[in-house]
């Protein structure tokens, strides 16, 4: 049962998607505008992520090697087209804001990377804690970025409707944030900052 | 020889899809009506937004309409005719759907024309512009109401676009010039209120 | 306008305004992977260009052949489209291994990549649900429209990706502050590159 | 539930499944690639690095050369005779390979004169591009190492004078660092016999007052090395002292008699551990900084500690 957190915390920061392994880019960067949007986008990628990761090491045994990729692909694409369809069907508003990018989650490198990766080789057990590892590393990462950018782009942050801060309607920040060059520009930063406290653990713990 | 390999791969694969499509055909079953439901309260409350004063909206289902619609509206995409009539049940103007391109991406909007031809009203229903940027053509509450009154296409074309969300402007602009051409091509409300 | 020209502007549309690596972020995994020497990156935007064009063809043929008439396109297409474009690029793996060592030399190691490439199946699925990816499109594509429209995507993806590469060998050599030295540096790059990129749709002023 | 449309959609997703088995069954029988055994022998001994020394764009391509008799067997440079043995020993043929390593003539790195401050790129060609690059000496190395990071084999590194040091144990004589190196056609960088036990630190072809201005060490033509040398293996040739490899028979007087340090050991002798050296050899600086990375080589390829060598 250990392993199993010990599998769990390795996404969030040892091995996270986002600044460690640097998969999974397209949609961090495309749907961060809004923090509502990325905690959802982040929800759907736990929920595929783990339940393909489930699946694919439970048929892992009848899955011959030659054509692994195109049942692993079958099983992703029908999960996130159960979550597509019940986007559309039951938050239309979440829907109209991501809907691009919920389809291209079958072609994130996170799922099919960790599901060719990790979950063909583990057991069922390890599969799900890789799976919501990696998912919670993802959602985190977005989330964060989606509550810096909408705040700080658009000078108010909604979630759910009720606007937890506002800065007026005098702010004038600097919205290059919400528009994708603002997006590169931001997670440069973020990498370079992550780089720089890795950089520093490192040369300490050599000190110490 | 030949047919172990085509089984030994083919069964597992086949196994998934079946397992796969009938999952999401149940899926799709459940959520069908329920997307059905909810594009067709977004297009009546957009009517409604339009056209305030009509009671119900009628689609128009007439292929020879639709076509001589869709050729005025030139590159813009007409999404749907539908009439509009007031409790007595008398046709008050027709409510047109139309897809024009913003910035980000297509634009949805919904344009009531009254009897005498005028844009009775202009909304937004789904866009993909810039949060902050492309959407102050919804937050300025002046842009759309410069549409309200015009009665052709070339009138709609004199309005001026927002600094900072040109291309989104220009797109309402161009779906209010479509509305309004394909209004003249179906022969205005009698074109259209057959009964 | 004539057929002629609106075919173009879909082109140039597609291959530099709605650039899709630039403009709209899709596909940025390989982009960011590997763009650090412009060797890999030719081989790549070749192997792309190759693969999207028969991956569209092939989901478009799918899609009216089979999903629509059965009503089922709906719901299925994703799995559909995603299937399809995986065993053709396993296929084109083992048929150029077969006939054209050389080719594959060149191409060859790249193509499993392609099969997570996001823009093979948003260009493909673009083509048949206008306006999904956010594409300025408003009507449904017939097949030599989407043909034109592919060429358009994965020459742009091409484009962006030597570009970037030029950018990145250069970089290497560039005195940049140590934090920032590597992918920070591509990132920020990358972002002013974008900046240029969507400079591009005012000069067509689609 | 209507059960037409789940029915309708197993069959659709059923018949995309059964195409891609059929597809990837018959690709995997018709396709299977049979790859004639000796390219593959052949491709093993080679060294795999793939960096086009030896003129194809990678090693499967020189192995299907050398297969097919369209290349000799000493095709590959960077393997060297080890590569070149085994490959003729898998043809059945005989071989003879002269082998040969890259060496730096020049001593200067930050003793040579700076003509101005370069601040742009950190790069050799882009510096020798602004007005002949920024040392005053027009055969001297900038230093700036585009020579390390284009060697396949990384035999190279920048030692803290400024200067490239060729580690002789991983140098294969590919040549690519020649190329590479913007003052590699006046010789600063050349591939010669890797027997020699002394080089001559300098490249310079201008005149000696010229030299002494560029840099404090470089050759000044003094001929006391061409003195002291007791089988005449080094002579001045146009101003500049030049070796031959084959009449050296490295008794290092030359090394000892050079007023400017310009001729040093170029740690050949490091196979011989520095006591069998006699004292005054170890004190040249340009031997301290080959031998080391010699050094270094020498004890990582013999893990076994060797009877009576003290470090």
């Amino acid at each position: 049962m250990k392993q199993f957190w010990k599998v769990l915390t390795n996404g969030l920061s040892l091995e996270n998607p986002l600044t460690v392994l640097m998969i999974g880019l397209c949609s961090t960067l495309a749907v961060s505008t809004k923090l509502e949007g990325s905690l959802f986008m982040g929800i759907a990628v736990i929920f595929v992520l783990a339940m393909s990761n489930l699946l694919i090491s439970a048929i892992r045994r009848f899955t011959p090697d030659e054509v692994r990729i195109p049942i692993f692909i079958v099983v992703i694409a029908s999960f996130v087209t159960i979550v597509d369809l019940v986007l559309k069907g039951y938050f239309p508003s979440v829907y109209s804001f991501l809907g691009v990018w919920i389809p291209l989650i079958v072609v994130n490198c996170i799922v099919l990377g960790r599901a060719e990766a990790y979950a063909y080789h583990n057991g069922v057990l390890l599969s799900i804690a890789d799976g919501i590892g990696m998912g919670l590393g993802y959602t985190l990462i977005i989330s964060a970025l989606g509550a810096f950018r909408e705040l700080f782009g658009s000078g108010k942050l909604v979630f759910l409707g009720n606007t937890l801060i506002n800065f007026g309607p005098s702010y004038r920040g600097p919205n290059i944030l919400l528009l994708f060059p603002g997006a590169f520009l931001l997670f440069g930063l973020v990498v370079a900052a992550s780089q720089a406290i890795n950089h520093r653990l490192i040369t300490r713990k050599d000190v110490m | 020889m030949r047919d172990n390999i085509y089984i030994r791969l083919g069964v597992p694969v086949l196994v998934v899809c079946i397992v796969a499509a009938a999952g999401l055909a149940i899926t799709w079953s459940f959520t069908a009506d329920k997307i059905e439901a909810q594009a067709r309260a977004a297009e009546q409350r957009s009517l409604k937004i339009v056209l305030p004063e009509a009671a119900d909206f009628v689609p128009v289902t007439d292929a020879g309409i639709l076509g001589k619609a869709g050729a005025a509206a030139g590159d813009v995409a007409v999404a749907g005719i539908f009439v509009a009539n007031d409790q007595s049940g008398s046709a008050l103007g027709v409510g047109i759907l139309v897809a024009s391109r913003g910035y980000g991406g297509p634009m949805h909007l919904a344009i009531g024309v009254d009897r005498n031809g005028k844009v009775a009203g202009v909304t937004i229903v789904s866009m993909a512009e810039t949060p902050g940027l492309g959407s102050k053509v919804v937050d300025d509450p002046t842009f759309l109401p410069r549409f309200f009154g015009l009665d052709s296409a070339e009138a709609a074309h004199k309005v001026d676009t927002i600094t900072g969300a040109t291309k989104s402007s220009r797109g309402v602009r161009k779906g209010v010039e479509a509305a309004l051409a394909a209004y003249k091509a179906i022969g205005g409300v009698e074109g259209v209120s057959v009964r | 306008m004539s057929a002629v020209t609106q075919l173009a502007l879909l082109l140039v549309g597609a291959a530099l305004v709605n650039n899709i690596l630039l403009t709209r972020f899709i596909a940025l995994c390989s982009f960011f992977g590997i763009s650090d020497n412009m060797h890999t990156t030719i081989g790549m935007s070749l192997a792309v260009i190759f693969v999207m064009m028969m991956a569209s063809t092939a989901t478009w043929i799918a899609y009216y052949g089979m999903l629509k008439p059965l009503g089922v396109g709906e719901f299925l297409y994703i799995p559909a489209f995603i299937l399809v474009i995986a065993a053709l690029v396993q296929f084109v793996e083992m048929y150029l291994r077969k006939y054209s060592p050389a080719l594959y030399r060149a191409m060859g190691i790249y193509l499993p990549l392609i099969t997570t490439n996001c823009a093979v199946l948003a260009a493909a699925t673009e083509a048949v649900k206008p306006g999904f990816f956010k594409m300025n499109m408003v009507y449904n594509f017939t097949l030599g429209e989407t043909l034109i429209y592919t060429l358009g995507v994965s020459v742009g993806y091409g484009f962006a990706l030597l570009s970037f590469t030029a950018l990145r060998e250069r970089l290497d050599l560039a005195p940049v502050p140590r934090s920032l030295r590597g992918t920070p540096m591509a990132f920020i790059a990358a972002g002013l590159l974008s900046i240029g990129y969507i400079g591009l749709g005012s000069l067509f002023g689609l | 539930m209507d059960l037409a449309l789940i029915m309708k959609a197993v069959l659709a997703l059923s018949v995309l499944g059964l195409i891609t088995v059929a597809l990837l069954a018959t690709a995997a029988q018709k396709f299977a690639v049979e790859v004639d055994p000796s390219v593959e022998a052949i491709l093993g001994a080679l060294p795999g690095a793939n960096c086009g020394a030896c003129g194809n764009p990678s090693c499967f391509a020189a192995a299907e050369a050398i297969a097919a008799k369209r290349a000799p067997v000493t095709t590959c440079v960077a393997g060297g005779k080890s590569t070149a043995e085994a490959i003729a020993e898998i043809l059945g043929e005989t071989c003879v390979f002269v082998p040969v390593i890259s060496t730096r003539h020049c001593g200067g790195g930050i003793n040579a004169r700076r003509e101005y401050e370069y601040e742009g790129l950190r790069s050799c060609a882009s510096v020798a591009k602004l007005a002949g690059g920024s040392i005053t000496c027009s055969a001297g190395c900038f230093g700036f190492g585009d020579c390390v990071r284009a060697c396949p084999f990384d035999a190279m590194s920048m030692d803290e004078r400024g200067l490239p040091v060729i580690d002789l144990v991983a140098c294969t004589g590919c040549g690519i660092c020649v190329k590479e190196c913007p003052r590699g056609g006046s010789g600063l960088l050349a591939l010669r016999d890797d027997q020699a036990a002394v080089a001559v630190r300098c490249s310079s072809r201008e005149s000696v007052k010229d030299r002494r201005a560029a840099c404090s060490k470089c050759c000044i033509a003094c001929r006391k090395c061409e003195k002291a040398c007791p089988t005449g293996a080094i002579v001045m040739v146009d101003g500049l002292a030049v070796l031959d490899p084959e009449v050296c028979i490295g008794c290092f007087e030359c090394v000892a008699v050079c007023p400017q340090e310009c001729i040093d050991v170029t740690g050949r002798s490091a196979s011989l551990p520095v006591a069998a050296l006699d004292g005054r050899v170890a004190s040249f600086t340009g031997f301290a900084a080959d031998h080391a990375a010699a050094e270094r080589a020498r004890v990582a390829a013999a893990p076994e500690p060797e009877g009576d060598v003290e470090g």
